[in-house]
C-alpha cells in the first residue's frame, strides 16, 4: 500500500478500532495502573500508530507495553472517544507473535499464556499444576513459587490429576481451527 | 382573448450574439393572444422600460413576457415597470434567455428555437396568471423577551431605548441570570455584579419595559407581527403591591436548609426567599415545595411576621394573554453538575466543585467576602486542581462540542485563586487552550507567566479522596505521557455548558427548531445568526450555543435591531406567493375534505383548521384546512401533496404550471 | 428453584472455597445450582491475548452447551469467566458473520439466549429479598468491598452497577450488618493475569489496594472474583515485602461473608483454605 | 415522423427549484459553460411543489426525457421540501417501474446554486442517455391515440 | 336469534343507534345490509366473505347523517376505520364498532387501541394469488411489463367502481373531476386509464389497508389490486412504517434511495 494511512487502515480493518479518533488527551494513561512500568503508555502508543510510520509500528510491536496491558478496561471505560485500547492490544499482541518480535522482557508473559492454552488444549480445562510445570520449563524459573506448593496442597488448592472434558476431540478441533500452534 | 406583450432584450450582444432576437419576437407575435411583440437592445435601461410602459398603455396589455436575463436578476425590475404602467406586477413573467440560453449554447437554429419555446411556455403561463396583491400584515408594536439574563436584559434595553414596548418574562424570582452569579469577568477582571446590577435596575424602571418575574411562556400562537402569547404567572404567594421588601419574613422562616440555586447549592436559603441581595425585583416569593405551610398545612410564621399583610397563600397560578409583534428567546444555558462525572466521584466529594460554584466561592458577595475557602471544612485550599473539558469534547459520555467559555474562565479562576491565596499552588489540566478573542490569549498567558499557574496538558482519569486530600490522577502528555498524581485540597471542574432545562419543550411550543443538543437553531449559521426559521422569532445568547458575555451582548443587540426594524413598520409587506385552500358554493364550501394529512408537511405550521358554520344555527358543517398567509412561505409542498387538488399556490398554480409545460412541448 | 451453574477452572482448583461457599449458600434459599455438563475453560486472558477466534470459540461452546441443556440463566461466580462469556455473547450478537464463523468452529448450534449472572446479580435476584429474615449472626465488621475490573467493565456490555464507585456489594454487606468503608480502589486492577509471570507487578498493584483498605480501617476485604482473591490473599507475602509492612487484613468472598451471616458451617464455606488467616472473624 | 437515432434530437423538460438548481443553472450561464440545447427549464419555488402529474403530462405531451432537480438534502430553502419530494419520487418511481414506464428517462438530481458545472454535466449526460434510448415512442403512441385513430381512418 | 341479532335488536329498540351496517345473505352471495328496524335484525349475519368493505359507507353523509350508527366489522372494516380516524373522518362518539368471534359472541371495540390490537391479532394471511402475480410481473422485463399493463388497462371503462368501493377514496372532489387543469381526460383511453391508476395508487400510498375491495369491485376483473399491494410492500421496505399512514407528508432525513445523483 502506498497510502499515508496504511498502518491505521490495516488496524481498523482487523479490529474496527480507529486510532485516528484519539486526540491525545491522555486520560487512558492517567488512569492506567501500569503506565509507569510500560516502556511507553497507551496514549503514547496510539500516537506512534497515528504517525503511520513503519519504524514506529515496529517499536510498538517490540514493546513490553502490549504485554503488560492487563485488559482491565479502565482506559476504554473513560475514553471520551471510545477508542477500544484493550481490543487494539489483543491485535498488537497477535501481530507481535506473527512477526516474531515479542519483547524479550515480555517473554515470560507470553510463555504463561501459551502454557495456559496448552493446558486446556488437551484437557479442555485448566490444570494449575500442569500450567505451572510447563511455565517453569518454558521460563526456567524452576524455583518460583515453590514455597507455595506445600501449603496449597494442604489447603486443597492443587489437584494432581487433571480433570478433562469428555468431548476432548471437540476442544482439539476448536484449537486446530483457530490457533494451530501454541509452542 | 388576452392581450400579451412580448419584449425580447438583446442585452447588448449578450443574448443577440447567439439568439436571433428579432425572430423570437416575430414568432412570438404570431401566437394567439399576443398583442404586441418587439425586441430591443437594453430592455432594462430607462428607454427600454419606457418602451414596455408605453406598450402596456398603448396596447392595453393584460400580460407581459420579457425575454431577458435571469428572473433572479431583473424580475423585480420589470415587475415594477409593469406596476408603474398600471399593470399588476404578477402579470409579468421573465423568460431566461441569457443564463439559460445564449450564454450556454452556440449560435444556431436550435438555440433560437429553444428561446422561442421558452417564451412560448411563459406566454401561455401568463395568460393563466391572476393579478395578485402583496399581503399586508399589521404589526403589533411590542416585543416579548423570554429570559432575563444578560442576553434578555441587553435585548430589552436596546429595544426599549428605540422607543418600542417590551414585555420581559423570567422564570425565576429575579432577573440577572448566570451573570449575576459570577465573581469577576474575563479578560478585564471587572466585577460582574458591578456592571450588571445597574442594567437590572434599568430594566425594572424603564417606562417601555414591563417585567414579569416568576413567569413562563405557556403557549405561543400567531405569526410574525401578530403573535399571541399566553404567559403563566406562577403564584408568588406575596402581594407585591403591599410588600415593601423589608425581608423580615425571610429571617423568620423556620425552613432554612434549602440549597440556594443562586449559590449553586453551596449556601442555604429559606422557603420564603429573595434569591440574592441585589435581586430585581427585591421582593420574596414562597417556594411551595419547601414551605411548611404548603407541605404540612401549618406554620404561617411569615404571614404573622409581615408588617404589611402582604402574604397571600393558596393563590393559584394566573394566566395572561398578550399580543406581541416579535419574540426574542434568551433562555440561556445550564452547566453539568459534578454528579455527572463518575470518575470524579459522582458528586460525593464536597471539595470537587463546578466552575460556577467556584464563582460563588470567589465572589465578593459570598459570606467569606471573596476569601476562597473550601466547602467541606472552610479551610483555605493550598493546592487546587482545575480540570478543563469536563463533559465537553466527550462524545462517549458528555457532549461532542467544545463549550467554548471554559478555557477562559478556568484561566480566570486560577488567576483569582493565585491572587487571593498567596503561596497557593494551582494546576490546570487542559487539552487545548482555546483563547481566540480580544485580549483573551494575553489573559491566559498572564495566568501562566505572571501568576505561575501550572498548566499541564492532559486529562484527568480519576479523583478520589484519601486522608482529607483529593488524589488527582492525571497525565502530562508533553512529557511522553507521564502519569502525574497531585494531592489537592480542592478540585474545580470546568463542566460542560448544555442547553437549559426544558429547552426542547419551549422550542416545540414556539415551533422553532433546535439542534441535537437542544440548543435553538439559527436560520443560517453565518448570515442569519439571530433569526430562527420562524419569521418574527429571534435568538440571542447562550440558548443558541455556549457563548461568553461579549458575544452574548453582541448577539442581543443584533436581535434587538432585528426586532426594532420589524416593529418600526406599520405593516409587513409580503409577496403574495402563498398557498390557499379553495372555496366554493355550498353545500361543498370547499373541495377540501379535512383529512389534514397536509398538516405534517408544512415546515411553517401554517395549516390551520377552519370550521365552516351554519349561518343561522352556528353548527359546524365542515372543518377544512386553512393556510395562514402570515406563516406560509410559499414552498407549495402541500399543493402537490393534496389529493383532491384543493390547495393551490398563487403565482405557481396548477393550471399555470400545467399550461406552461404543455405549451413548451407543443411548440 | 433450579439454575444453571458454570464454575470455571479456578473454582475447581485454587479457588475451591469460592465454589464451596456459593454451593453452601444456595440451599439456604432453596436454590439448586446445576453444573453445565461437560463444560470447558473459558480461555481467560491467555486466549484473547493470543488469538481472538479462540477467545470467542471457547466461551461459545460453554453457552451452547447451556442452551442445549435447556438452561435459561446461568450463574458464573468467577468474574473473569463472567466477563469472557458476556463479551462473547455481545460480540456474536452484534456481528452475524462472526457468529456463523464461531458456531462453525465449535460444531454446535448457538443462539445466544442464555442470561449470564455474576454472583452479585445472582444474589440480588434470588437471595436479597429473603436475606434479612435469614440472618442469624450479623457480619458486624468494617469491610472494604473490592469489585476489581472484570465485574464492572466494559460497562457497555456488562451493564452492571456504576462503572466507577459501584455500590451493589456494599448494599448487600450493609444488609448482613457490615459497615462498608468509602475507599479509593474499588475498581482498580489487582494485576490479574500477571500473577505468575510478573509477580513483582502484581505485588505492587495488589499492595496498593490492600494498603488503602487497611489504612482506612477495613477489617476485611470482600471480593467476588477468584483472581482478585488469589492476588490479594495468596500473594500476601510478596505484597507485604513490597509494602515493607505486615498487613494482615483477610480477604473474604462475598458468598463466604453472607454464608457466615446466615449460619453456614465455616468449614463448608472453605474459610480454612485462605492464606491470610481469618482469625479475627 | 420516424427519426433515426443518429440525428434524433430529444425533447427534455427540466423541473427545478428556484433556490438551488435554477440558480445553479444561472451560474452555468455566468460561467459560460456550454451544454446541449435540448433541455427547457421550468421554474418551481421548491421541489416539494413539483406535482408528479406534471411529469406524466410532460411524457404525454411528447417529452423524451425529464430532469427533476433541487437543493441537496438539508439545504432546502424551505427546510424540508426536498425531503418530501424525495419520498414522493421514491414511491412514484417504483410505481412507474412496476407499470413498465421507462424510469431511466427521468433523471433525478441535487444541484446546488454553486454547482454550475454539475448542471451542464447533468444536461449533457441526460441528452446523451436519452439519445441512446431513442424517442419515447411507446408512450407517445398511447398518448396520441386520437391522431392514431385518425391515421387509421385515412 | 343468535347473539348478534339479539344485540342488534336491543340496540335498535333502545334507540342506541339509528342504523346498523352489517351483512345479509343475498341470492348467491353475502351483501351489505343496512338494518334500521329491530324486526329486520334477524337478517343480520356475520361473515368475512363479503366482497364489499362496509367502512366505505362511514363517510357517506347522506346515509348516516348526524346519527349514531353501529357497524358489524371484520378485519377489513376495522383496519379502514383506524385509518379513517387518523384522517379525521370518523366521529367516534357516533360510531359503535361490533365484531363477532368464532363462538358467535359479540364484542364492542370501544377504543382505537382495541381496534389496533384486534388488527394485530387477526391480520389475514397474504393472498397467494396476488403474491404470485406480483412476482410474475416483477420477473418480466420492462417492455413486457409495459405491454402487460397497456393491454390490461386498455380494457378499463373508467366506471370508477374501484374508487367507489374504496373506504379511503372519500374526497368530495376526485382529481379525475378536476378540470382546471384537466389532469385526466374524462373519457376512456389507455393513457388516461394508466394515469388514473397511477393517481389512485399514489394517493393510496401509505394509507391503503390492503382490503382488496377495489379489485373485487372491478367489473372487468382488472388486476388493479396488485398495484396498491405492490406499492404498500415497497413502501414498507423502503421507508418503513409512516406515521398514521402519512408516508408522503412526513419524511426522514435519512431516507435512502439510489437514483438521485
Amino acid at each position: 500500500m502506498t497510502t499515508n494511512h496504511a498502518i491505521t487502515s490495516r488496524i481498523q480493518q482487523a479490529t474496527e478500532v480507529d486510532v485516528d479518533l484519539c486526540y491525545q488527551c491522555g486520560k487512558c494513561t492517567a488512569g492506567c495502573v501500569l503506565a509507569d512500568d510500560m516502556e511507553f503508555p497507551s496514549s503514547y502508543l496510539i500516537r506512534l500508530l497515528q504517525t503511520n510510520k513503519e519504524e514506529n509500528y515496529s517499536k510498538v510491536l517490540k514493546s513490553n507495553t502490549i504485554w503488560l496491558c492487563l485488559n482491565c478496561e479502565n482506559c476504554i471505560g473513560r475514553c471520551p472517544k471510545e477508542v477500544d485500547i484493550p481490543r487494539l492490544m489483543d491485535y498488537l499482541r497477535t501481530e507481535s507473535i506473527k512477526r516474531k518480535c515479542v519483547s524479550p522482557k515480555a517473554k515470560p508473559i507470553l510463555s504463561f499464556h501459551k502454557s495456559f492454552l496448552n493446558s486446556i488444549r488437551y484437557t479442555g480445562k485448566l490444570n494449575e499444576i500442569n500450567l505451572i510445570a510447563e511455565f517453569k520449563l518454558r521460563t526456567m524459573r524452576l524455583w518460583q513459587d515453590v514455597k507455595l506448593v506445600p501449603s496449597m496442597l494442604i489447603k486443597g488448592k492443587l489437584k494432581f490429576l487433571p480433570e478433562t472434558v469428555k468431548n476432548r476431540k471437540n476442544i482439539i478441533r476448536i484449537f486446530n481451527r483457530t490457533i494451530k500452534n501454541t509452542k | 382573448m388576452s392581450r400579451i406583450g412580448v419584449f425580447i432584450c438583446h442585452c447588448g450582444e449578450n443574448i443577440s450574439a447567439t439568439v436571433d432576437c428579432e425572430r423570437v419576437a416575430q414568432e412570438a407575435g404570431r401566437l394567439e393572444g399576443v398583442e404586441f411583440a418587439t425586441d430591443y437592445k437594453y430592455m432594462c435601461s430607462d428607454p427600454g422600460q419606457t418602451l414596455i410602459k408605453n406598450a402596456i398603455k398603448e396596447h392595453h396589455l393584460d400580460g407581459v413576457v420579457v425575454g431577458s436575463c435571469s428572473p433572479r436578476m431583473h424580475e423585480a425590475t420589470f415587475r415594477k415597470t409593469c406596476a408603474e404602467a398600471g399593470l399588476n406586477p404578477y402579470m409579468c413573467e421573465i423568460a431566461n434567455l441569457r443564463e439559460h440560453v445564449s450564454w450556454v449554447h452556440e449560435k444556431g437554429e436550435a438555440t433560437t428555437r429553444k428561446a422561442i419555446q421558452i417564451v412560448t411556455g411563459l406566454i401561455s403561463k401568463v395568460q393563466r396568471n391572476k393579478p395578485l396583491n402583496t399581503i399586508k400584515v399589521p404589526v403589533t408594536k411590542c416585543a416579548l423577551v423570554i429570559g432575563g439574563g444578560i442576553a434578555g436584559i441587553q435585548t430589552a434595553l436596546d429595544i426599549a431605548n428605540c422607543g418600542q414596548k417590551v414585555i420581559m418574562i423570567e422564570k425565576s424570582p429575579s432577573i440577572g441570570g448566570h451573570m449575576s452569579q459570577l465573581s469577576e469577568t474575563f479578560p478585564t477582571l471587572d466585577c460582574s455584579q458591578c456592571i450588571l446590577t445597574p442594567r437590572m435596575v434599568e430594566v425594572a424602571q424603564h417606562p417601555n419595559i414591563t417585567l414579569y418575574t416568576y413567569a413562563e411562556l405557556d403557549k405561543l400562537e400567531g405569526f410574525v407581527g401578530n403573535f399571541k402569547a399566553t404567559i403563566r404567572l406562577k403564584a408568588k404567594s406575596i402581594d407585591y403591591s403591599k410588600c415593601t421588601g423589608c425581608g423580615l419574613c425571610t429571617t423568620k422562616c423556620p425552613n432554612k436548609k434549602i440549597p440556594s440555586e443562586f449559590n449553586e447549592g453551596l449556601g442555604m436559603r429559606t422557603a420564603i426567599y429573595v434569591p440574592f441581595p441585589q435581586a430585581v425585583p427585591n421582593k420574596p416569593v414562597i417556594d411551595k415545595e419547601h414551605c411548611l405551610y404548603y407541605q404540612k398545612g401549618k406554620c404561617k410564621i411569615c404571614s404573622k411576621s409581615c408588617p404589611t399583610g402582604a402574604i397571600e397563600y393558596d393563590k393559584p397560578d394566573e394566566f395572561m394573554t398578550i399580543e406581541v409583534g416579535a419574540v426574542v428567546v434568551t433562555t440561556g444555558f445550564n452547566v453539568l453538575k459534578t454528579d455527572f462525572f463518575p470518575e470524579y466521584g459522582y458528586g460525593k466529594y464536597k471539595d470537587v466543585i463546578t466552575g460556577l460554584q467556584f464563582e460563588r466561592l470567589a465572589s465578593a458577595s459570598w459570606p467569606t467576602l471573596g476569601e476562597i475557602r473550601r466547602p467541606s471544612d472552610g479551610k483555605i485550599p493550598q493546592k487546587v486542581v482545575f480540570i478543563a473539558c469536563c463533559g465537553s469534547r466527550d462524545p462517549a459520555k458528555g457532549i461532542p462540542y467544545c463549550s467554548k467559555i471554559c478555557c477562559m474562565y478556568t484561566a480566570k479562576h486560577a488567576m483569582l485563586y493565585q491572587h487571593k491565596v498567596h503561596g497557593g499552588d494551582s494546576t490546570v489540566f487542559y487539552m487545548d487552550i482555546r483563547a481566540g478573542g480580544k485580549n483573551y490569549e494575553e489573559f491566559v498567558r498572564r495566568a501562566i507567566e505572571e501568576d505561575h499557574v501550572n498548566y499541564v496538558r492532559g486529562r484527568v482519569a480519576r479523583v478520589y479522596e484519601k486522608d482529607g486530600k483529593l488524589i488527582v490522577k492525571g497525565v502530562d502528555t508533553l512529557l511522553g505521557a507521564e502519569p502525574v498524581e497531585i494531592e489537592a485540597d480542592m478540585v474545580v471542574l470546568a463542566t460542560a455548558g448544555v442547553a437549559s432545562k426544558g429547552a426542547e419543550e419551549l422550542a416545540q411550543k414556539m415551533h422553532i427548531s433546535y439542534d441535537p443538543y437542544h440548543f435553538f437553531a439559527e436560520a443560517h449559521p453565518k448570515l442569519k445568526p439571530v433569526e430562527t426559521n420562524t419569521a418574527g422569532i429571534f435568538l440571542a445568547g447562550a440558548c443558541q450555543a455556549p457563548k461568553d458575555i461579549p458575544e452574548t451582548v453582541a448577539a442581543a443587540s443584533g436581535a434587538a435591531v432585528k426586532v426594532v426594524s420589524l416593529l418600526s413598520q406599520e405593516n409587513l409587506v409580503r409577496e403574495p406567493i402563498v398557498a390557499v385552500v379553495n372555496r366554493c358554493a355550498p353545500p361543498l364550501f370547499s373541495t377540501c375534505v379535512g383529512c389534514f394529512m397536509c398538516e405534517t408537511i408544512c415546515p411553517y405550521h401554517a395549516i390551520e383548521h377552519e370550521e365552516i358554520k351554519d349561518r343561522k344555527t352556528g353548527a359546524v358543517i365542515k372543518t377544512i384546512a386553512k393556510i395562514n398567509p402570515g406563516l406560509c412561505q410559499g414552498c407549495g409542498t402541500c399543493v402537490s401533496f393534496c389529493r383532491s387538488k384543493s390547495i393551490d399556490l398563487e403565482g405557481y398554480t396548477n393550471e399555470e404550471m400545467y399550461t406552461e409545460v404543455m405549451a413548451l412541448l407543443n411548440h | 428453584m433450579k439454575l444453571g451453574f458454570y464454575p470455571g477452572c479456578s473454582l475447581q482448583g485454587t479457588s475451591r472455597e469460592y465454589n464451596e461457599s456459593v454451593k453452601a449458600l444456595a440451599p439456604f434459599f432453596d436454590i439448586e445450582l446445576i453444573d453445565i455438563e461437560d463444560w470447558n475453560c473459558c480461555g481467560a486472558t491467555a486466549a484473547h491475548s493470543v488469538n481472538k477466534d479462540l477467545s470467542l470459540a471457547l466461551p461459545t461452546r460453554i453457552l451452547a452447551l447451556a442452551e442445549k441443556q435447556g438452561m435459561k440463566e446461568i450463574v458464573v461466580p468467577c468474574a473473569s469467566c463472567f466477563n469472557r462469556l458476556s463479551v462473547t455473547q455481545y460480540e456474536l450478537a452484534e456481528d452475524k458473520e462472526l457468529k456463523k464463523k464461531i458456531t462453525d468452529t465449535i460444531d454446535m448450534p448457538y443462539e445466544g439466549t442464555v442470561k449470564i449472572l455474576n454472583v452479585v446479580q445472582f444474589i440480588d435476584q434470588y437471595i436479597k429479598d429473603k436475606l434479612t429474615e435469614k440472618i442469624v449472626k450479623p457480619f458486624n465488621y468494617k469491610v472494604a468491598c473490592y469489585y476489581g475490573c472484570l465485574l464492572v467493565r466494559p460497562h457497555k456490555i456488562l451493564k452492571f452497577d456504576r462503572v466507577e464507585d459501584p455500590t451493589s456489594m456494599d448494599e448487600l454487606m450493609k444488609m448482613i450488618g457490615s459497615t462498608p468503608i468509602e475507599w479509593g480502589f474499588k475498581t482498580e486492577c489487582c494485576g490479574a493475569g500477571l500473577s505468575v509471570s510478573r509477580t513483582d507487578l502484581v505485588a505492587k498493584l495488589s499492595g496498593n489496594i490492600v494498603k488503602d483498605a487497611a489504612d482506612r480501617g477495613a477489617e476485611s476485604i470482600i471480593v467476588a472474583c477468584p483472581m482478585c482473591h488469589s492476588n490479594l490473599d495468596m500473594r500476601r507475602p510478596e505484597i507485604n515485602k513490597y509494602l515493607k509492612e505486615d498487613v494482615t487484613v483477610p480477604v473474604i468472598y462475598l458468598t463466604q461473608a453472607i454464608g457466615l451471616a446466615v449460619g453456614a458451617d465455616p468449614s463448608k464455606l472453605g474459610l480454612q483454605r485462605h492464606f491470610v488467616k481469618v482469625t479475627t472473624l | 415522423m420516424e427519426e433515426s437515432n443518429n440525428n434524433f434530437e430529444p425533447r427534455i423538460i427540466a423541473f427545478v427549484c428556484n433556490w438551488c438548481t435554477y440558480a445553479g443553472a444561472d451560474l452555468t450561464g455566468t460561467s459560460r459553460i456550454k451544454y446541449a440545447t435540448n433541455v427547457e427549464i421550468v421554474r418551481f419555488p421548491c421541489t416539494g411543489r413539483i406535482d408528479f402529474m406534471l411529469l406524466l403530462k410532460a411524457f404525454a405531451g411528447g417529452a423524451d426525457g425529464i430532469i427533476v432537480s433541487g437543493c441537496h438534502p438539508n439545504d432546502c430553502h424551505y427546510t424540508s421540501g426536498n425531503f418530501h419530494a424525495r419520498r414522493r419520487w421514491i414511491v412514484f418511481r417504483n410505481i412507474l417501474n412496476f407499470l413498465g414506464i421507462d424510469v431511466q428517462r427521468i433523471r433525478f438530481s441535487w444541484v446546488s446554486a454553486a454547482e454550475g458545472a454539475k448542471w451542464a454535466d447533468i444536461v449533457n449526460d441526460t441528452v446523451k442517455e436519452i439519445r441512446e434510448l431513442g424517442p419515447y415512442t411507446e408512450y407517445k403512441k398511447v398518448a396520441n391515440y386520437l391522431d392514431e385513430e385518425a391515421d387509421s381512418h385515412e | 336469534m343468535n347473539k348478534l341479532q339479539e344485540r342488534a335488536t336491543d340496540l335498535l329498540k333502545g334507540g342506541t343507534v339509528k342504523l346498523i351496517i352489517g351483512f345479509e345473505q343475498g341470492n348467491n352471495k353475502i351483501r351489505p345490509f343496512f338494518c334500521e328496524k329491530p324486526e329486520d335484525a334477524e337478517k343480520l349475519i356475520y361473515s368475512d366473505d363479503c366482497s364489499t368493505n362496509n367502512a366505505v359507507y362511514l363517510t357517506k353523509k347522506e346515509l348516516i347523517g348526524d346519527n349514531k350508527i353501529a357497524i358489524i366489522a371484520t378485519y377489513k372494516e376495522i383496519a379502514s376505520i383506524i385509518q379513517l380516524n387518523k384522517e379525521n373522518q370518523i366521529k367516534k362518539e357516533n360510531l359503535m364498532v361490533l365484531t363477532v368471534d368464532k363462538d358467535g359472541d359479540v364484542t364492542e371495540l370501544t377504543s382505537f387501541e382495541e381496534m389496533e390490537k384486534f388488527c394485530e391479532e387477526n391480520t389475514p394471511a397474504p393472498d397467494p394469488v396476488v403474491a404470485a402475480l406480483i412476482e410474475k410481473i416483477d420477473k418480466m422485463n420492462r417492455e413486457e411489463r409495459w405491454a402487460y399493463w397497456k393491454s390490461e388497462l386498455d380494457k378499463c371503462i373508467r366506471c370508477y367502481a374501484c374508487r367507489a368501493a374504496c373506504p379511503l377514496c372519500y374526497c368530495n372532489r376526485c382529481i379525475s373531476e378536476v378540470n382546471c387543469p384537466q389532469w385526466l381526460d374524462p373519457w376512456k383511453s389507455t393513457l388516461s386509464n394508466i394515469e388514473w391508476q397511477i393517481n389512485r395508487v399514489m394517493h393510496m400510498s401509505g394509507r391503503c389497508t390492503g382490503c382488496g375491495a377495489c379489485a373485487k369491485a372491478c367489473p372487468l376483473d382488472l388486476p388493479i389490486g396488485i398495484l396498491t399491494k405492490k406499492m404498500s410492500t415497497d413502501i414498507k421496505e423502503m421507508l418503513g412504517e409512516g406515521e398514521g399512514g402519512n408516508v408522503l407528508s412526513t419524511f426522514n432525513p435519512n431516507d435512502k434511495e439510489n437514483f438521485i445523483h
